[in-house]
């Protein structure tokens, strides 16, 4: 990259279940709110990049039409879209849209409403992933009992999840406990973020695992209480570029980027055969996180990652991620999870923001990464803020079946020095 | 964590008909299931990297070719990870509309292992049921081998699951 | 900016109604043929980016099972959920980060899949149009053609021309769906009527198809190949939604344009300019491209082809390759006028060749009416 | 590059569809439930004076920000910009199917407002229709404050 790139703005909505207002409402409130947060004029935004998963919310292409509402018209845009990683894709794509060149200042909005959808948790949205392979399936003569085995893998992510913890647990010694405390780690840190959704102040590995109803495994090894909910909310950052940026109070600026993508997990199109027999293995996530440090010029990301916002939304992933992203030792991440460092006023906090875990608006979701991380740096984090100087912050983001990942790296200096 | 009141407006609905697409399969399954009608299990062999895909796979996308090799693999095979459903019960899930223990698909108090098994000389997990064992029996690295119908037809359900090699 | 951007290869699909190939096959094909063309492998990529929609594909996360079959297999790797045209232009903006080296852009739709005009709704407004149930693209569209033949006097017989000039062109292109050799205007006129004025013959097809290029850094491309494409230009713009339109013009369009010719200096269309490859939707559409990209003069559309200068053997010939009119692949469509385009410009068109072709321009659209439009201008070595 | 001639296998899917309900926000829930009473409201945009129907919160336009105090009432008549005959419609599950008798759907400006809506034309044969035809709403027999309370929009004098 030949020229300096910086966030500038974050916006945010509140996440949750938002039924008073309507998609492309949502999306304004997060896309103005960063507009304001960067104290630019609309007219100053010279492209966009947006993302979300149509499927979730019903809508195909919602900014040809919600458009108008954040200042689209007249504008170039850009739609991406890639499973859970979008909002990520969508950071990453604002990021090249100034570091090209091509333009000086672009916003990035990634958005979702899960609650449009008259399906619990868009169910029909997500089972939508494999359907086509479930269909085939079944017209091959698939019995009801392999259904729900093969089921498990057509609600791609949630029900690779099972799956791939029991795995992380078996080559890392790691135990249910410990994806307790990752679930109350994060549902109490979201209760200090405004915008997060499941907000349990001081909630406890007790609570997690002896609660009668989120206490049940409903997916050896994966209680309620260690999954997700499905929320709605949209969250939008301004990337500029270094001339525009230095004029911000504290711009975080972008140091490493990368994506990567791998084999699909358990499954490839028309259900055919893949060869991943270990879902907890994350290669691309190996991969992609060495491309940005490099880049970054992180030589040591244990000492020189100051905070890492990872995209978990099952608990197991904040300890498999953090591993994959160089933070710990390879199937030693429970380990300072359970000495406390990755809490907020940890050696290493991770997820401050209560993450995934405790908010997911798929779309908005990787894109918070980002956004996080920038308030981190910036500052700007409120009550999770944490209390050191963050000089690094690397934002995590994992899509398809779990075989894709974008990894960015934001710092509280510019990549290059002149 | 009580419920707060939420501001709400009224809704206008829609249906998006998925089941109203039509795609398109290979023929690879077609070959998968005449291997099932001899209890046989086929997979393809990439003379590229030697990767075993099971069911078969025409393309490899590390050597990003197409493959057309066969070979026929072991029956017998190691878990490589689980998962386990709560107990079943009446009135718990509906599936399709239809409340599977009632339908007489699951047994009450049922709780069933799902597992991937990587059948013996395969580069890939194939996903189904472990049989005849329980839930705390069921580790990953448990040495399994295919339960057959005893008259197969040709369907994917005459691989019935798999059972722990005593 | 930094540098060039240069096409080093491309490949796309037989487009069809209904291929007898799975997607993965048809997406294989296309990738891989284009890579072979750039003479590199997988492991030369430096990024790969799909161009599919969830909703046209049938799958949410469309791209998921394309990973294998695109050589994307630990790849740098992203989806534009949009026409292929605009997914190179986010290959373009990697290469000139300086972040990436060589990208390839694959874009695919089968129509056959389930039928793009009901999609189509679902773009609509939600929470009034969607509901009140009377538009989808195929009606607005008709609206829109009504409007804009009325206004500026548009006779359906100068709408069915651009059919029949398409069509015809597109017999001696082995790629496309629709080949209607020694095609007849009455044939267009008594085509199916959906929705006034928009015919059968005056609409594009629903096709299954599928295209790819491998985009490369000029330092690449010259080591690379023999003959790159430049993209000496590219504009793009969305316009506001249809409620809040001008719907006699192109405005979105209009802009684009304005943006491509700004960076790739051209001031005279018609003498800069050797061919142009626009995805018109519909055959009235084509008329009002051409007045947004300052071929003609606002309400000229018509005067223009009656001229015969967009055809073959004109000035400045329009979709020799058949156009969208002859295949549409939704999300396939724009990249596919790129790839005709640079074909002219190689020299590669085969029966569609026309002399002497030194600069082109391919235009790409998604959304009704088409609301969101890139414009690219490519030139070869002079 | 040649098309392989592979066999493949058509794959149906089950009758099952994925089912929304759209939040629609506060100045639309506005607009729907006044339906009841027969009217039609907007938003004035306060720095650009562009006007929207159905009402919204954000002028696309200059960017203002609108709310309830924006709103006002239109008279339900306007002029007809832009038509079309159809003689198919989309039955919802991907097909057209032809209409035994056609139907007319108008772009429609409403009286002092600035945006198009497009709505079915009714009362009126397709020849008979053309531009800057004065057309009125014409109203279900009994409003309930739903988006059906209009049915369609027919000329008036």
């Amino acid at each position: 990259m030949w020229r300096n790139v910086a966030v500038i703005g974050v916006g945010q909505t509140k996440h949750g279940i938002r039924r008073e207002v309507n998609v492309a409402e949502m999306i304004g409130e997060a896309a103005w709110k960063a507009i304001e947060d960067a104290e630019l004029a609309p007219e100053e935004i010279d492209a966009i990049a947006i993302g979300n998963m149509q499927g979730f919310g019903g809508i195909c292409q919602a900014e040809l039409w919600s458009g108008d509402w954040f200042g689209a018209p007249g504008k170039p845009l850009l739609r991406i879209a890639t499973g859970g990683t979008t909002g990520g894709s969508v950071a990453q794509c604002a990021i090249y849209q100034v570091a090209s060149g091509m333009f000086d200042v672009a916003l990035a909005i990634g958005f979702e409403k899960h609650s449009d959808s008259k399906e619990p948790g868009a169910t029909m949205g997500l089972a939508h992933v494999g359907l086509a392979n479930f269909f085939h399936l079944l017209a091959c003569g698939l019995d009801f009992k392999t259904s729900l085995a093969w089921g498990g893998g057509v609600g791609a992510a949630a029900g690779v999840s099972g799956y791939q913890a029991a795995n992380y647990m078996h080559r890392s010694g790691c135990k249910i406990e410990h994806l307790d405390m990752v679930a109350a780690k994060s549902r109490s840190n979201a209760a200090k973020n405004e915008y997060a959704h499941l907000q349990w102040p001081n909630c406890t590995v007790d609570y997690i695992a002896n609660h009668p109803r989120f206490g049940e495994i409903v997916a050896y090894p994966l209680r309620l209480g260690h999954i997700c909910p499905a929320s709605d909310g949209a969250s939008a950052i301004i990337v500029a570029a270094e001339e525009r940026a230095r004029s911000a109070e504290r711009p975080a600026w972008v140091r490493g980027l990368a994506s990567c993508a791998d084999e699909e997990n358990q499954m490839a199109e028309n259900a055919q055969g893949v060869a991943v027999t270990d879902s907890s293995e994350q290669i691309q996530c190996k991969i992609a996180a060495t491309k940005a440090y490099s880049m970054a010029g992180i030589k040591n990301p244990r000492e020189e990652i100051d905070v890492a916002e990872i995209y978990q939304p099952f608990p197991h992933q904040e300890l498999i991620y953090s591993e994959r992203l160089q933070l710990f030792d390879d199937g030693k991440a429970w380990i300072p999870l359970e000495e406390g460092e990755t809490q907020i006023d940890g050696r290493l906090p991770i997820d401050p923001s209560g993450g995934v875990l405790s908010t997911n608006a798929i779309g908005s979701s990787a894109m918070q990464r980002v956004a996080e991380c920038a308030l981190q740096i910036m500052g700007k984090a409120g009550q999770h803020q944490v209390p050191k100087d963050v000089k690094n912050a690397v934002a995590h983001g994992w899509g398809g079946s779990t075989n894709f990942t974008v990894v960015t790296i934001l710092g509280d200096t510019p990549r290059l020095r002149r | 964590m009580a419920k707060k009141e939420r501001k709400e407006t009224i809704a206008v609905d829609g249906i998006w008909p998925v089941g109203s697409y039509s795609y398109k399969a290979p023929e690879l399954y077609k070959e998968l299931l005449e291997g099932f009608k001899q209890k046989r299990i086929i997979g393809s062999l990439c003379t590229g990297c030697g990767m075993v895909y099971v069911p078969p796979r025409n393309i490899c996308g590390r050597c990003w070719r197409k493959i057309d090799t066969r070979a026929s693999v072991s029956d017998v095979g190691t878990v490589r990870t689980f998962t386990i459903s709560p107990e079943m019960k009446r009135g718990r899930t509906k599936i399709l509309g239809v409340d599977p223990v009632e339908a007489g698909w699951l047994k009450e108090g049922e709780r069933l292992i799902m597992v991937y098994v990587n059948f013996d000389g395969t580069n890939s997990n194939y996903t189904t049921i472990l049989m005849n064992s329980k839930p705390e029996d069921v580790h990953i690295g448990m040495r399994v081998r295919a339960v057959w119908k005893e008259q197969p037809e040709g369907k994917l359900s005459d691989l019935v699951g798999v059972e722990p090699i005593k | 900016m930094r540098g060039k951007v240069a096409i080093i290869g491309y490949a796309q699909s037989y487009h069809q109604g209904n291929m007898p190939m799975t997607r993965e096959d048809m997406v294989f094909e296309v990738a891989k043929g284009a890579a072979e063309m750039a003479g590199i492998t997988r492991e030369d990529l430096d990024t790969v980016i799909n161009a599919s929609n969830d909703y046209l594909d049938g799958r949410t996360i469309s791209e998921l099972f394309l990973v294998m079959p695109m050589g994307a297999y630990l790849r740098d790797y992203t989806k534009v959920e949009m026409d292929g045209a605009f997914a190179m232009f986010y290959g373009m903006l990697k290469i000139l980060s300086g972040t990436h080296d060589i990208a390839l852009i694959v874009a695919n739709t089968q129509g056959s899949t389930f039928n793009p005009h009901q999609i189509s709704t679902y773009m609509l407004d939600p929470t009034f149009d969607r509901q009140i149930g009377v538009l989808n693209d195929v009606s607005m569209a008709a609206i829109q053609a009504r409007m804009y033949m009325n206004k500026y006097s548009v006779s359906e017989d100068e709408v069915a021309i651009v059919s029949l000039k398409n069509l015809g062109n597109a017999a001696k292109n082995p790629h496309a769906h629709r080949r209607m050799p020694g095609i007849t205007i009455e044939e267009v006129l008594n085509s199916k009527l959906l929705y006034d004025p928009i015919r059968e013959l005056t609409m594009s097809p629903i096709s299954d198809g599928a295209c790819a290029v491998v985009l490369a850094t000029e330092k690449k491309a010259r080591e690379l190949s023999d003959n790159p494409v430049w993209i000496e230009g590219v504009g793009s713009s969305q316009d506001s939604y249809i409620r809040n339109r001008n719907l006699y013009h192109l405005e979105g369009l209009e802009k684009a344009a304005k943006r491509a010719y700004q960076m790739a200096d051209i001031k005279n269309q018609f003498a800069e300019l050797d061919l142009a490859e626009v995805s018109e939707r519909y055959a009235y559409e084509e008329l009002m491209i051409y007045e947004a990209l300052g071929f003609c003069e606002k309400g000229k559309g018509g005067t223009l082809i009656d001229s015969c200068a967009t055809f073959k053997d004109g000035q400045l010939p329009v979709n020799p390759s058949g156009g969208a009119l002859s295949a549409d692949p939704i999300t396939a469509t724009g990249l596919i006028r790129v790839v005709e385009a640079v074909m002219q410009i190689r020299g590669e068109a085969g029966a569609c060749q026309l002399p002497g072709v030194w600069r082109a321009l391919a235009h790409g659209q998604t959304g009704v009416c088409a609301q969101s439009n890139i414009v690219y201008i490519l030139g070869g070595e002079y | 590059m040649k098309s392989s001639k592979e066999e493949v296998i058509p794959v149906k899917g089950l009758p099952v569809s994925a089912a929304y309900g759209w939040s629609v926000g506060e100045l639309m829930e506005k607009f729907i439930k006044e339906l009841r009473n027969k009217k039609i409201l907007a938003t004035k945009c306060p720095k650009c004076n562009y006007t929207y129907v159905p009402p919204r919160l954000t002028c696309g336009k200059c960017f203002a920000k609108m709310d309830a105090n924006n709103l006002t009432e239109l008279s339900g008549k306007g002029v007809l910009v832009g038509y079309t005959t159809a003689y198919v419609e989309l039955d919802g599950n991907g097909n057209f199917r032809d209409l035994n008798k056609p139907k007319l759907i108008g772009a429609i400006k409403l009286d002092g407002a600035d945006s198009t809506i497009f709505m079915p034309l009714l009362d009126v044969e397709p020849e008979k229709v053309k531009e800057v035809l004065k057309v009125g709403v014409v109203w279900r027999e009994e409003t309930k404050g739903e988006l059906a309370d209009i049915k369609g929009f027919r000329p008036i004098k």
